[in-house]
């Protein structure tokens, strides 16, 4: 047992930190995040000669890392920057192409911005449900439906999609270009998509996917909960600052005890928070990783909406306010409950598990 | 004990829901519906009928132009107007300016301004916060210094809500530096087209411009604009916090965005069934709908308690509590339903074929991360709770 | 619209309200709580008396009230003063002999102990799946099966059960004398039994009862509702007086902000359980009858454990000891749930009207 | 990075679970499992079989007889112990007096009494809170004049568990009255023999006994008894509170407790289905297992750094109130589960045949309310929280 981290991944995380905290101070972030194209292309490929995509990726597959502990080390960093640049499509995309048997150079050197559609409307999360169809179309395939809020769809070149094809879920390559694709912004900064494909030309990746689809979310999935540990910890430094320095009643707020307990229980919950992701990203690759993950998404889930509500609360009306850094902070804690199931459809799945005979 | 209206209440009811049905509107309310945010026109608009009917004025006397109900009725009125997605009305000049005149100001205050609110001429807005003055009031420091038939202000306020709409702000001042610090403050009028006043947007956390600062800089003020005496404005601004709160319980918009969840859980289908189906959510939506209906009740044993001794009490502090709890926790359900689709932002940058929430819920996570002031503004839950302490619990 | 309580009803109150706190002060009530028979029968016959079984049937049925106000009324004083006498099952049998029509003099004088005998191991609340059965005997019938935490069981000269008779729910009245009675104290005080029948004799009273034992579970569950309400409210004022009294590190405990927060939410919380015991009291009788009184046992149960848990952390220590009477309340608080259905259970029914088109 | 024990912590790990396979008195496990009352007897019996195996004085130096564990095999030992449902090792004599002995006696203090520990000739209990220092230990005013060669204890001690069992008791006593209150507080021995010890039970909330007060009245103690110097007692009682707690998140109390709610929740049935089945309760269940899957790590990771360091770090205060939480949340559900079955009481009064509660489980609600002190006792959670906002947050 051993609760260190590597020299290498703590090398990274260091180098990440001192990148991020210069290139993205929060007026810097805010200024790409929610505007077009919701990244910083600039930084991009700055973050990418950093080693931050080859992190993402065993050895055998271009990169130096790949395990669930670098795949948290990153996502943390990039959490506690706020940082808008998709890296969590790129991370799905490298686990998905390396179960492809595709090269994958071009994403691992920032090259090329790949984007991972699985979610429809009515199927938001996860592999059940989904209705996009494939079918083959001369020497290749075509593929119909609708994908919706795919993350990093507004700049990806090249779209993963999950379709039916033949009776199994498969994988398939789609040219930005071939697909009809409508990107936004996120309201907790960064960009997404909308696809809407019909009989668009595409390249079989996977003829069975599912399970190459799973571990791809389940690693997405991993990789937000780290994300929200480091916005929790950037909240929890941003709270505790406040609770030191505003004063109301002559007296700095965080002398009244009312508010020191509540700030000492958020502390604990993110403690907690951060445990859960030490567990998931352990049992990465590992026979109980979806199961981990899950669990580690539920509790996520409820307690980054706990800190991002305490920290309003307890910031008072300046957290109202865009000029705040942890208003922006507070969006995104809550918002990744949005992406890839929320804290009840993970409990669900944990719910399962307890009621299978 | 009977929870009944009387043939008489319901008759009222009637009667507002009849007057709702022909007069607001459909574009407003829809407006309403959907959290987009209402123009100054549109606001202007629903206030010119609610004046043309004589029931824009809720809680001000008859002799200057109030409709004369009761507690109860009012409480029907808010009830209905939400229920109906009316635009709130707004209260600077209505509720707040409006009793403070009717119980402070001289008569020649009230002649001049009281019927400039009613036909909307004026739009009053509110200068109480200071950046270093929030939940301590007290210690505000924007500061007054009379000279000759003037006063001459100089400091800073903020949190002016819908400022950028308004020819005219009342203002708490200190005019006294040395005592207690409450002993120190008036109520000063001001015109926002004086010299020396620039008002400023705050942006707020969903995106949108609600508030303001507003900056004073050497601003002359005749002395005639001084409402109540000289280094009495405290005893306005605690009259304005525990007498003339109302609809704090705000029951009448939960029970609208109650039903906007339950017909959104209805109409959302994930992996082959309504999101109502789903027991985790449906227990969430269960339990804030009898927290609602617990809160309804609450809200009108109050009210009656104020309907015979005339004036809400300190237990109103639980209804402000309560009721921001549930309104928040209806909005955090809305946002929930939606998945995915409350993610992208701003919903007006989508076209029409990429709609990816319902109709009428693209702003829903806005409305959530903006919805959390419910809390904070108006005296935050944690004061409230130091409020019911006190008077409470004698503690 | 008037929330003022009748004259009538104030003044039942105020007399219950004096009778109990003289009868049954902390100490005397424990005295006989926890010993067999459980409650203290020369009271019983006093409490009669007083009106208090009159007031829970209506005038056409020998009383004074049976209405949801009367109930309220008489329930929240038997909470407040933590009164261990069999009132409830008298309250329920009431209401089964009216809906028989038959007679139930014995009842409200006080002579005849009643208890009403529904829930069964697996199906402890409701009506749905009771599998105690009666057949025809000779010129009567005989039940069978078990009855399970049977309240006042253990007193009752005549047990009301239902029993599944010719495909219809059916209610038989059984002597005591007939039936295995195993009578046994409750952890909060007052007695319970469990009922063994085997073929015992039994007489019909209703051949299709389920509406009246519907109605009968209704009026029971209002009013435990009630009876939390006051056992609060006596909470409520333990817990007040404690803060403002105990002492540590030099202060009145009630002078620490983090304590006083936590005491005015309660209190906040014990006002919605007044407030949605009321909307209950009110619906009985209407169409509303069933699912307000769901609303009402969901949310007191959520608030009496609540407050139970709360007073107990607030008191410290003295609160874990049996010589605190807020260690009783506390414990009649959370054991209220486990009567006539618990807080999920009466969520459920909740839910299914919401998900009913 | 690496959540899998070493291969000697496996080793050792299974060393403990055979130890337990073979040692372990099934009518002890099965005492503890369904929540019965421990006699004397039974105690002594367990802490024998440990201490034959070296095993019973987990914390004390080799040289002393302890085993010299690592902070991991103390927590393998505490994990495993708990599983088996094995008896708690009564701290008094084991956990607190032999490391206060070990680092502040003299060595014919430690030569005379930690044998005594080791082999059950004596049981020691605890004189700490008094009926007005609870929390608030330094207040405590139980006083001790010296007096020739002894000192004259006069007061009341309370709390005192299982005093019932005991023979001696350690004290703190007030022996200066002018001061810091902290600076006049002595650690001495008594013995529980000694004329003028008056103990009483204390009933406790679900009616057992398990705690007593202790009247202290003219009783007269060798100066000898003194633990380290006079009037340096506060030191000694805070080395007690940051530097000894061991086991204090009870994960392992915990794991059982889950196993057997879960265990309940697919005996019992309700309406046709497992009452596992049912999604509210299932949601209830599995909340809490994530959260002590994450409460498992966080106490390893403190575990870890304690190993680092020598000694837990005030984050142990964040254990001690997870942890507490988490055990009480497993200990209402395993009550909610049993509905109505939950309610008869004392359980030992049913026949047989009339049982209600599945086997085991007949003790539950009983279970629940008495371990409401978890969060009280040993410094309430409150207390955690003061000493976290000073040491975590610094304010």
């Amino acid at each position: 047992m051993n609760f260190e981290q590597s020299e290498d991944r703590r090398m990274l995380a260091d180098t990440l930190r001192r990148y991020l905290a210069e290139q993205y101070d929060i007026a810097a972030r805010n200024a790409v995040a929610y505007e077009a194209p919701f990244h910083a292309p600039a930084r991009w490929g700055e973050l990418a000669e950093l080693g931050l995509l080859q992190a993402l990726a065993p050895e055998d597959q271009g990169g130096f890392g790949g395990a669930g502990f670098d795949i948290a080390t990153v996502f943390e960093e990039l959490g506690r920057a706020l940082c808008p640049e998709p890296v969590l499509p790129a991370l799905m995309a490298q686990r998905l192409l390396a179960a492809a048997g595709a090269d994958a150079e071009a994403l691992l050197t920032g090259a090329t911005h790949y984007a991972v559609a699985i979610g429809e409307p009515e199927a938001p999360w996860g592999l059940d449900g989904l209705t996009t169809t494939a079918g083959k179309s001369g020497d290749g395939w075509a593929v119909s439906g609708r994908k919706s809020v795919v993350y990093g769809g507004h700049v990806a070149e090249t779209l993963l999609v999950a379709a039916q094809a033949e009776g199994k879920l498969a994988l398939f390559a789609v040219a930005a270009g071939d697909a009809e694709v409508t990107g936004y912004g996120m309201i907790d900064g960064g960009g997404a998509a909308e696809l809407f494909l019909d009989a668009s030309p595409a390249r079989l990746l996977l003829a069975d996917a599912t399970d190459a689809l799973q571990d791809a979310l389940d690693a997405g999935t991993l990789a937000l909960c780290a994300e929200a540990v480091g916005a929790m910890d950037a909240t929890r430094e941003l709270l505790v600052d406040y609770l030191r320095t505003r004063k109301q009643f002559g007296r700095a707020i965080g002398s009244f005890q009312a508010l020191q307990h509540r700030a000492v229980d958020l502390v604990t919950e993110i403690e907690q928070a951060r445990s859960i992701t030490v567990l998931a990203a352990d049992a990465l690759g590992g026979p109980e990783q979806s199961r981990r993950v899950s669990m580690a998404k539920n509790l996520i889930g409820r307690t980054a909406k706990l800190v991002a509500e305490e920290a309003i609360q307890m910031h008072g009306g300046i957290a109202m306010t865009w000029e705040a850094a942890v208003s922006h902070y507070a969006k995104r804690l809550v918002m990744i409950d949005h992406q890839l199931g929320d804290t009840d459809w993970h409990l669900a799945r944990v719910m399962a598990d307890l009621q299978a005979a | 004990m009977d929870l009944s209206y009387t043939p008489e209440e319901i008759a009222f009811r009637d009667e507002v829901r009849a007057f709702l049905a022909a007069e607001l509107p459909e574009d407003l309310s829809a407006k309403v519906r959907s959290g987009a945010t209402l123009t100054k026109d549109d606001m202007d608009r629903w206030h010119a009928i609610l004046n043309r009917r004589g029931w824009l004025a809720t809680i001000w006397p008859e002799e200057y132009g109030g409709p004369g109900w009761t507690p109860v009725q009012r409480h029907i009125f808010d009830e209905e107007t939400a229920r109906a997605s009316a635009p709130r009305i707004v209260p600077f000049g209505l509720n707040m300016l409006g009793p403070v005149l009717i119980n402070f100001g001289t008569e020649a205050q009230k002649a001049e301004i009281l019927p400039r609110i009613l036909d909307g001429s004026d739009w009053w807005c509110q200068g109480y916060s200071e950046p270093g003055a929030g939940s301590d009031l007290a210690s505000l420091r924007t500061k007054a210094v009379r000279d000759g038939d003037d006063y001459v202000i100089n400091g800073q306020k903020t949190w002016t809500t819908l400022g950028q709409h308004a020819n005219r702000i009342f203002c708490l001042v200190r005019t006294r530096f040395e005592g207690k610090p409450q002993e120190g403050i008036s109520f000063l009028l001001v015109d926002l087209d004086t010299p020396g006043i620039e008002m400023r947007p705050i942006r707020l956390i969903e995106g949108g411009h609600e508030v303001n600062e507003v900056f004073f800089t050497d601003v002359r003020v005749p002395a005639a604009n001084l409402v109540g005496k000289e280094n009495a404005g405290w005893t306005i601004a605690k009259f304005l916090l525990t007498h003339e709160r109302t609809n704090i319980a705000g029951t009448g918009f939960s029970v609208q965005a109650f039903e906007e969840v339950k017909a959104l859980a209805r109409q959302i289908r994930r992996n082959g069934q309504r999101l109502i189906d789903d027991p985790l959510f449906a227990a969430r939506l269960a339990q804030v709908e009898i927290d609602l209906e617990a809160m309804k009740i609450t809200n009108l044993r109050m009210i009656s308690e104020a309907q015979k001794t005339g004036h809400p009490g300190v237990e109103s502090s639980m209804l402000k509590i309560k009721g921001t709890v549930i309104r928040q926790t209806l909005n955090d359900l809305a946002r929930r339903a939606l998945g995915p689709a409350a993610v992208p932002f701003p919903a007006e940058a989508l076209a029409g074929n990429a709609a990816v929430a319902p109709e009428d819920h693209a702003r829903d996570a806005g409305r959530y991360f903006n919805n959390r002031k419910l809390s904070i503004f108006g005296g935050s839950n944690e004061i409230q709770r130091n409020i019911l302490t006190k008077a409470m619990l004698e503690l």
